[in-house]
Formats: C-alpha cells, structure tokens, sequence
C-alpha cells in the first residue's frame, strides 16, 4: 500500500505520540474530525487528552504551546492554513523564537503550516511564508519535498528543542506517493542532491523540488542538458556546503522558490554562494521566484503566478547560454 | 390615528418582511445552483453556503441602503449580500472566475465585493472586517458625510474568539459609531461545537462588556430576525452606537461543499435550531397573508430564470488571461519591480 | 468552636495580610531605589515603577507559592514579584544589567523571569501572556501534575484592549484552567484615558461574556485587596476556573520614570484613587493591630538594608562581553549559521 | 534654528495635516500626548479631530485605517514601535497590501514604524522589520537616513495611493540634525549617492548609511581608499540602477544593514546585483547585517549585535583585499 505525503505527516504524529508522551496536538478541528486537511485523522481517538481542538485564536495557540512547552511538553500546533500564522506570527517570532536566548529555557514547539499554492485557493489559502520564520532568530525551518522527509522532518523536529516552523506542501497531500517512510538517513540541516548534474544547479524546496526535476527532464530530453537538483529540505538552516559542492561541480546556480520574489529563500541562496563561491561560478546565478503579487485564485492564473517546469527551463536556458 | 399609525407600521413591516423573503428565496437558489456547479466539477476552489442563515443575513442586508450604507458580509450573507443589492452577476462571475467579475478571478467566492459602492470584500483572516468597517464610517465622520448612514457586518460563532474580532468591537464602540454586528452562532466554527470555542452562556452576554446592547434572536424565526435586524439598525442609525445582534441557529449542510457536516448531532438537527427559517418564513408570511403560494412560485421561477441568466453570462465570459495580468500589487505600475 | 475557628482565620488574615504588606515595603523602597539610579544614568533604558499599585500586585504574589503556582507578573508588579518570592537581586541585577541576572543583560528591567520556576518572563507585547501562563497549566493537567497548582497574571487597562489577551483569556476560560486574571485598571493607558480605550462601564462588565467569575475591588483599599485576591485565588486553586479581578487605581508617577504623567488631571489625583495604597495599608494595620509603627522602621530599614546590598552586589559584578556572548538564539549551538 | 530627523517626521505631518485634509493621524498616545517620541507633539491642538488616540489594538488600528482609505482619506498610522506592528501585521500584509490586486481600489495608508536600535531598548523595542513588508507584495517601504529625506520622503509617501510603510530610524531622531528641510529632490524610488568613491560601493539605508560613510572615513584616513557610499532611501522599490552604476564604477559591493542577516534587503540588493551585474564585479559581493539573536538589552551586547564602522571597515578590507 503506498503512502502519501499527508498519510506522512499523520503517521509522524501518530508516532511521535505514541513514543513521547510529552507530545501533544492542538489546532482547529484536528479532534474527532481530524483537521481540515485529515493530518491527525483517527489520532484523537487514540490520545483523546492529547489530540486538542483550538478556538480560532491562533495567537492564544501559540502562547498556549508556549507555556506548555516552557513546562516540558512537546506540543505540535496545526495551523489550518500557514496563511493564517500571520495571526500567530508575534507569538511565534517574539515569544517562541526568543525565549531561550532570553531566558536559557528552551521552547520545544513544532508549528504545522499547510502552506503553498493549489488551484483556486486564492490569496489567503496558498502562502509560503518561510521566510517571515527564517528571517527572524530563533525557528527552525523545514521544508520537506518528499514523503519520507515529511515523515522523517517531522519526527526529527517535535524532537528538536527549539521552536520549528514545519512548511509542509498543500500541493503534495495526496499527489506524492511513496511505497514506505524508508528514507536514507540525512539529518535536518544536511541538502540532498534529488538528481545529479553536471551543467546546472537547481537549489529548490518543497514543492519546487518536483518542478525543477520536471524542467531537468525535459532539458535533458530536448538537449541533453544534465541539471543537478539540489533539495534543501531545511531553509533555516541551510545548508550552503551541499549547495556550493554542487556550483563547485556545475559552475551554474538557480534558486528556485514558490514565495514572494523580494528577498527570501533564493536571495538568501545566491547570496551566500556568491560570497564564498564566486570563483566557482561561471555565469550569474539566478533566481526563480512566484510573482510579486497576492496568489491569484483562478487557476490559469495562479499556474503562472508560480515557478513552472516550463519556466525553470526558461531560466536555466538563460543560464546555460550565458 | 392611532389606528392608522399601526396600519402604516404593519405596512411597512409587510414590505420589509417581503423584502427580505424575496431576497431570501432568490439567494437559497442560487446557492443551490452553485452547489451543483461545485459538484460538478465546474468551480474550483471551495464554496461555502449559507442554507439555513438566509433569515438572518437578509434581514440584516434588507435594512441597508445601497450607495448609502456599508455591508461588509462573511461566508454565509449571500442572502444578506442580495438583499443589500448586490448583483447576482457578481457572485456567479466570481464562482466561476470569469474575468468581468468584480474580482476579475484574482479573488473567489465569497471573498468579493464592492468597497467603494458599500460592499466590502472581505479576507480571510476572520474577525478583520469590524475594524475596517468601522474605519469607513469614521472617514465619514470626519468628511461631515455619514449622515444617517450605517455599517453592518456578520461574523461566526468561531470569529468571536479572534483577537480581531475584539479589537475592532471595541474600537467602534469606543468611537460609539454607527454599526450592527450580528453574530450568526450557528453552534460550530467548521467542525468546532461552541463548547471548545467559548465559555460564557451566550454570547449576547459579551455586549456589555464592550458597552454596547445585545440584541437576541432565534435565527430559524423569520418575522423575529425581521424584527430585531430593523430594530437594531435603527438604533445605530439614529446614533445610539454599535448594536450586537446574537442569533441562534443551525448550518444547514457542511462548513463548505466539501464537507457533509456529519459531526453535527442527529438532536441538534432535530431541536429548534435546526429547523429551516426559509419553512418558518414561508409559514409565517402565509399565515399573515403577506405572501401567497402562487406569489412564492412565482419569486422562485423568477429567480430560477435569474440565476440560470446569470451562470449562461459568466459561463461564455472569458478567464482571466495570464499574458494580460498586470502581476503587481501597486496601483503604481511604475513601481513594478518583477 | 465558631470563636476558635474565627480567631484561625483572624490568624490566617493577619498573617497573610503582614506578608502583603511586607512585601510592599520591600517593593516600593527597591523601585525608589531604582528610580534614583535611573535618574543618576546608572540604568540604560526605561524604568517602569509600580507605585501606588503595590496592594494588588502584592496581595495576589502573596497567595502564590514558589515552586509550585505560576505568576506572570506586567509592568508594575515588583511587589507580586517580590511577595511571590523573587530575589531582590534578580530585579537588581536586571536593571544594572549584571550578566549574573537572570537574564544575562540580553533583557532587561521588567523582562526578566525564571520560567521553569513558575515566574514567567513576559515580552513586551502586552496580553500575550495570558494564553502561555494557559500553556503552562494545561501542560501540567495533562501530565496530571496540577494538583492545586494556580496561575496568576496581571494587565493594565490598556492591554485589555489587545486580540492577544481577549484570545488568551477566552482560552483559559475554555479550557477551565486555574488563573487568576488581575486588570489593575488604573485610569491610563500611557497617557491615554479610559474613554479612549473602552467604552464598557467597568472592565469587570468583561467577565460574564468570558464565562468567568469577575471581582471588583479598590485597588486603594489595601484589606479590600488581600481578601480579593486571596478569595480569587481560592476560587481557582478549588476548580472553580479562571477568575477576573478589575481592581482600580491610579498610577502615583508616570508611565516609566522618563515621564511625568502630567496629563493626569489633578481632581482624579485627588479622588479615591488617587490614594496611596501604602497609606491606606499602614492606617488599617496599624488599627487592626497587625503591625507596629516599630514593625515597620524596622521592616523598611532592613529593606533599605537588602536594597542596598543587592544594588552593590549587582554593580560589583561584570557587565556582559560581547566576545564571550553566543550570539545564536537557539540551544542547538550548531545551527548557528552566523 | 537646526531640525532634527524627529522635527521633520513631525512637520511633515505637520504639513499634510494643512494641505491634505484627507489626512489624519492614529496612534497610541499621539493626541495632547504628542505621541511616545513626540512626533506629533501640537498637532492635536491644532486638529483636534484629525489626530486621534488609539486603544492598544495594532490590528484594529490598522483595519481602520484601511477602512478610511477606502472611503478616500490618507491616513498616518503610528505605531508606538515598530516592533508592535507584529499585531498589526496581518491586517497590513493580507489586508491593505492585497486590496488594489483583489479589488482594484488602492489602499492609502502610512504606517510610521519607530525603527532600530537604540541603547538598552532590548528585543522588543529594537528590530528593524522592513524585511517583512517588502517580502509581501503591496507596499512600499521607506527607510529615510537623512533629515530631509525623513520630511520629503514621509510627504510624498502619504501622497501615494499604495500602502506605505515608513521606517523611521529612532537612533536618528534627536542626534541627526539639519540647517533645514531643503533637499535634493529626489523621488521616491531613486537610491542616493551619499559619498563618492572608486574602490568599493557600500550600499546602506537607514542609520547605517552613517555608519559606513563613518567607515568610509576611517579607511580614508587611514590608507587612502575611496568608498562610495549608496543610500538606498526605500527598500521597496529598491533603485537597482544606483547600485548597479556604482558598482560598475568599483567593482567592488558590500551591502550593509541593521536587521536580521537571513534573507532580507541586502540579500536582495546582492541578488540583483550578482543576476544582472555579475562581469561588473571585482570581488564577490558582501554582506555585513545584524546577528542571528535577539537584539541584546545591554548596550555592550547592543553595539556589538549591529553593523559598527569597525565592523564596516572590517568587511571593506576583505572585500577590497580580495
Ligand atoms: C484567523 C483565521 N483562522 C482560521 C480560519 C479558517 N476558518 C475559515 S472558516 C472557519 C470556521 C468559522 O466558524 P464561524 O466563525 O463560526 O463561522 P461559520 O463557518 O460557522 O459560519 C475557520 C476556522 C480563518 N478563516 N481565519
Ligand atoms: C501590543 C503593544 N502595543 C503597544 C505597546 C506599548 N506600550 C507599552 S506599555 C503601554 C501602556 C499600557 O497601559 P496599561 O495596559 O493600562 O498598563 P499600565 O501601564 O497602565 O500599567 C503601551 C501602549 C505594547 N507594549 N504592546
Ligand atoms: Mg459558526
Ligand atoms: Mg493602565
């Protein structure tokens, strides 16, 4: 029986309960009904203490998790929809994310953000907010792209001590598949080369790791073109070694990502390897990123509101011509 | 005089009652029409009904002016957005995304509007149209242009607990302007029952913590919700401040299409609150003669026929082009950056 | 047996009400202390006094124990903090930014806590402690450690006004957990006044719509505080769920030491709450009998003393190094990325 | 008679209050108070209407105000710091910034954010957020390192019909002063020379633009280096063509600034740089911000969390050593 990515996120939560009871849930309708998105399905009959619904107070479910945290829990907090962190976001970037500087006492907290764009979901139900979290000290960002590491990632951050914003991709529920959660073992903070390469990189994450590997194939198949994809996994932190082992082999970077375009991720990216890669680089490493402006609802819209295969191929035909 | 006094009240209670129906009647068909679409495969994204909550919400948007007074509607008032005024070109053009909806598909559903005619195109985020509805008013105020005008706005039994939802009561109420906040406590926020969402005995009871009345009503009670919805207007429009309306009531079907409401327990469906205010209205303007059988039948094929016009428009109407959208936010394209 | 019962309870109050007191004295001569060092340039950044409020803030940190009740002081709780049982020399070391203070100079004056001993260290957006002092509870009844473990917290008027402590105290209210919520409403906001900030008659009108118990108490009346807030307290430690205490009172200074409060008219300094609770408290010790004039000298001097102590203690000790600072804001050192 | 960077926040409004009547101000403690920092110190007396108290409600502050500017009028939202606007920010970044994209009737709101550091401010009085409004589409973000600038650039934001977030530098306030409010004319949207130079280009805003012209003079003093100096003036829109006209001048890019080093302005003006400017470069392109922790209380730990001329100069001879 294959597994999707969200049976991944629901599997990690039912076994990270099981394992450690320090660990509980808390979110809008994650009980009895098992969340909007069917990620903690089944688990508040199992743990009906530690399976808890939440008033639509995302600020409160925040500093509730907090407080629990700061006593020893492990909470997991669903967001119904990253979007509406924005609500939680003081809680998170001035409480959560400076407790332990400020006090040494650390805040085991691990937010949940269905986050990215699916057709007609609109401005308010398809942000990738990654970067308010990694911009501001003190989160640890995950952005897995693949059903092991959504399993894997998730597990490895409830178990973490500081507060870990988890982006998990709306798009990718139901349409990624997996025979098991057998993954090979790389720890938060380590990238993984998702393809190998050799006239490219493509640094992606989330979801964008399946589009770049898309726009890899049919480069390869209209030229030949041999793009490395290279998979975060973490944006914060990042892991610029995998990232500049890969430019050191391709001399060629793009950065990919599904977030607003001004600063971010891929800025952050290009940044970094210019500044302890630039020997290696043999043309300008660029950036891919959604448009700037809000997510637009209609689908024909927002399919070119966002990277594409066809618009990584676009891009990397810049950057292998250049 | 006195008799004619209450002839004239009776009249215009007659005409408001009718008014509300009709625009209840046209938006139940409506809805309906857009659930079968959804079912069909034929919109995208979510639709999110308000079978059940049309006495409320029409009763509340049969009490505003359009071009006069402001209505800034949730997910459940497309009852209360036909009674105000709204175009059901509007809606159908945003469900289905045609580009000459008011949104132009860059906005779906319920999230349209008209800001400037009064209508506010509400977020997501749930709780934030007090304030912003509040904010009109006071520009209003300031410009010496309010007049007699008010603002009104829906939220759930869920959005009250929304930080907010709070701070924007209390700052109306602190500027003591012009506006019904009705509270369709409909007893779940999607799947949430009341009991995890709050822990006072009814919600009405938090209007004097902000300073304001509390007006109660039985959301199912046609006449009741024409009563009350007129009643609380009109003492905003006469300046006595914020009113919050708390009504009772039931979803009648799931949060969205999506969703088949299952959690909703077999007593509460059967109580009260789950009967149907569109049968208790019907019931009600018979038995006052304010509406015939024949009149019903004909508001409904009436509206059949609307919104049958309605969908056959948008349907052949365009889908917002990619390679003409403006892809800025700014009303400065100058300062396009991408 | 009634005689006997009520000579333990004249003991308990006596007792309780010496230690509230105490405590105040201890307070108020460790912020005037403070204000003197402000005033001389030897603190950096803002002092933030609690005169005049040292009777609520004390009467509700005396009916916590360390190391088992949760209290999440504001901005003028030095007198909770100190009848809680927080060393002087925390708040000392603070304030000189000693990096032996709790918080290592990385925070400062009224920032500091020890969370894991059950004082928390509230940010400076206000009413966001409300739902983490929830957190701490409820993590504790999961565990099946509450036992009769309370939490306590205080805001201001103003902060009553903030989505974060509607949202907080509506969960607490939920979820039923044992808090005590004390609004020291003392007339201001900064400079801003109470008819700027809510327009209910009395904060205490909240209570009902939260589901929660309100009591009213002259935050003046130093008696009328220590039996309020310990029955409050009572109340909660006995399951009875979240209690709401408005106490009211003036501000005797302004905001932070930088500050007048010159916008305080003069006719509200001299009302009722304009009265120093200090006063009020010494007056009705003294009468009751529970304190001697001697008691007192003898209290402030040793206070004077411990004040003292504690400030050449803290000035003594080194100021952080920024050479030896980790400079990461995470305890998994090894993702730090700068 | 000298004006400070405060007196010109405060004429500016000042002024728009007397030529707008569109305008009003809101905030905490703006009214007879004149505001936490007195930057509308007499306006109430003189429009007791138009300049109004606001209850602790960064949220609702913020719907209001998009509220009023729907109905047409311009108005100035204070908040007390801009550390605050995190309560606010929802109601800023999925509210007023979407509005012209979803609705096509703008959003002219000013929201003055109380910016930077200043000695034993602490984590929460502290922060430098630009980075959050300018990753969102939909606003404009200003950051006024001059005098003259704060005056012309705070009218004509509130002339403008986007949402403007104006960043105010509170270290600036008292200790930047000027004969007068006489500018060079620059419109939003144009960075500014501030210094000319031939060996490296320090791109800054805000107060840090002084703090490298500070460093520009040490490394001329003390070997004779030219570094040209580029103010930014907004972050969004951000001048590539200063910046690139610079650098092709120098070859050489340090951009310096006082927020959070993940992501943010100087990733993005690196980015851009590097994409389109990349034979223009000498050296790889640098950036020097604040640390990864929250701002520290102590003015020992403070001086050393953000950018110093030492540290400036530091990054500049690396970069010039290249
Ligand atoms: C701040 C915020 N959090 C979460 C959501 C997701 N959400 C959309 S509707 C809804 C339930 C709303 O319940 P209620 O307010 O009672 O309105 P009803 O659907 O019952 O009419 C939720 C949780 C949201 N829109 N906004
Ligand atoms: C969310 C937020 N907005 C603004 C401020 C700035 N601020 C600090 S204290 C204060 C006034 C607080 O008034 P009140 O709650 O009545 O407490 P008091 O000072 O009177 O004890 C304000 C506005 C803040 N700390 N948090
Ligand atoms: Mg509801
Ligand atoms: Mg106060």
């Amino acid at each position: 029986m294959p597994v999707t990515y969200i049976d991944a996120i629901r599997d990690a939560q039912y076994k990270a309960l099981e394992e450690d009871e320090r660990v509980f849930l808390y979110g809008q309708d994650i009980g009895k009904f098992g969340g909007a998105f069917k990620a903690t399905k089944g688990l508040q009959d199992k743990w009906p203490d530690r399976v808890m619904d939440a008033p639509i107070s995302e600020d409160a479910m925040v500093g509730m998790a907090i407080g629990a945290a700061i006593e020893g829990m492990r909470p997991v907090v669903e967001m119904q929809f990253a979007d509406f962190s924005s609500v939680g976001f003081n809680q998170i970037v001035n409480n959560a994310a400076t407790h332990f500087y400020r006090t040494g006492i650390p805040v085991p907290i691990t937010v949940r953000m269905p986050s990215g764009g699916t057709p007609g979901s609109g401005p308010f139900h398809s942000q990738s907010i990654e970067t308010l979290y990694a911009h501001y000290p003190g989160c640890i960002v995950l952005t897995p792209a693949t059903v092991s590491d959504a399993y894997h990632m998730l597990l490895e951050g409830i178990s973490m001590d500081d507060p870990v914003i988890y982006c998990e991709h709306k798009l990718l529920y139901r349409w990624l598949k997996s025979d098991n959660y057998d993954g090979d073992g790389l720890p938060i903070g380590k990238a993984r080369i998702t393809r190998s390469g050799k006239h490219a990189t493509v640094v992606a994450y989330s979801a964008m790791v399946h589009e770049a590997v898309r726009a890899a194939e049919i480069l390869k198949a209209e030229g030949g073109w041999e793009i490395e994809v290279v998979d975060l996994r973490s944006v914060k932190p990042l892991d610029t070694d995998t990232v500049m082992a890969s430019v050191a082999r391709t001399g060629r970077l793009l950065a990919v990502g599904e977030a607003f375009p001004w600063g971010g991720v891929t800025a952050e990216i290009v940044s970094r390897i210019t500044a302890e890669g630039f020997h290696l680089l043999d043309a300008p490493p660029m950036r891919l990123n959604a448009k700037d402006s809000p997510i637009p609802y209609h689908p024909k819209l927002w399919a070119a509101h966002r990277p594409t295969p066809e618009s990584i191929c676009h891009a990397l035909k810049k950057l292998l011509n250049y | 005089m006195v008799v004619d006094q209450t002839r004239d009240t009776m009249e215009t209670s007659k005409e408001q009652a009718r008014k509300v129906y009709h625009a209840m009647v046209r938006a139940r068909i409506l809805e309906a029409k857009f659930s079968s679409l959804y079912k069909a495969g034929q919109i995208v994204g979510g639709v999110y009904l308000g079978k059940g909550q049309e006495a409320v919400s029409a009763s509340l948007g049969a009490n505003l002016e359009w071009g006069q007074d402001i209505f800034a509607p949730l997910i459940r008032d497309q009852a209360g957005r036909t009674a105000f005024g709204e175009d059901m070109l509007d809606a159908t053009r945003t469900y289905l995304g045609s580009v000459k909806g008011p949104m132009k598909g860059r906005d779906g559903n319920i999230h349209r509007g008209r800001p400037q005619e009064g209508l506010l195109a509400m977020i997501s985020h749930l709780g934030t149209s007090v304030s912003v509805l509040g904010g009109m008013l006071k520009a209003r105020q300031l410009r010496g242009t309010l007049g007699t005008s008010v603002g009104a706005t829906c939220v759930g039994d869920g959005a009250t607990s929304t930080g907010s939802f709070h701070e924007g009561l209390n700052y109306v109420a602190v500027e003591k302007l012009p506006v019904v906040v009705v509270v369709a406590d409909n007893q779940f926020a999607y799947s949430t029952p009341n009991n995890k969402q709050f822990a006072c005995d009814d919600l009405v009871d938090r209007a004097k913590g902000y300073g304001v009345p509390g007006h109660s009503v039985d959301g199912t009670d046609f006449l009741a919700c024409v009563e009350t919805m007129t009643a609380a207007t009109e003492a905003a429009r006469r300046g006595e401040g914020p009113q919050m309306v708390v009504a009772k009531l039931l979803r009648l079907g799931g949060h969205g299409e999506h969703d088949d409401g299952s959690y909703v327990p077999e007593e509460l469906k059967g109580s009260r609150y789950g009967r149907d205010c569109m049968e208790v209205g019907k019931a009600q303007m018979i038995e006052k003669g304010w509406l015939t059988e024949e009149e019903l039948k004909q508001w409904q094929d009436d509206a059949k026929v609307e919104v049958q016009t309605a969908v056959t428009t948008a349907q052949k109407e365009d889908a917002p082009d990619p390679y003409k959208e403006s892809w800025t936010a700014l009303s400065r394209g100058s300062f396009r950056e991408w």
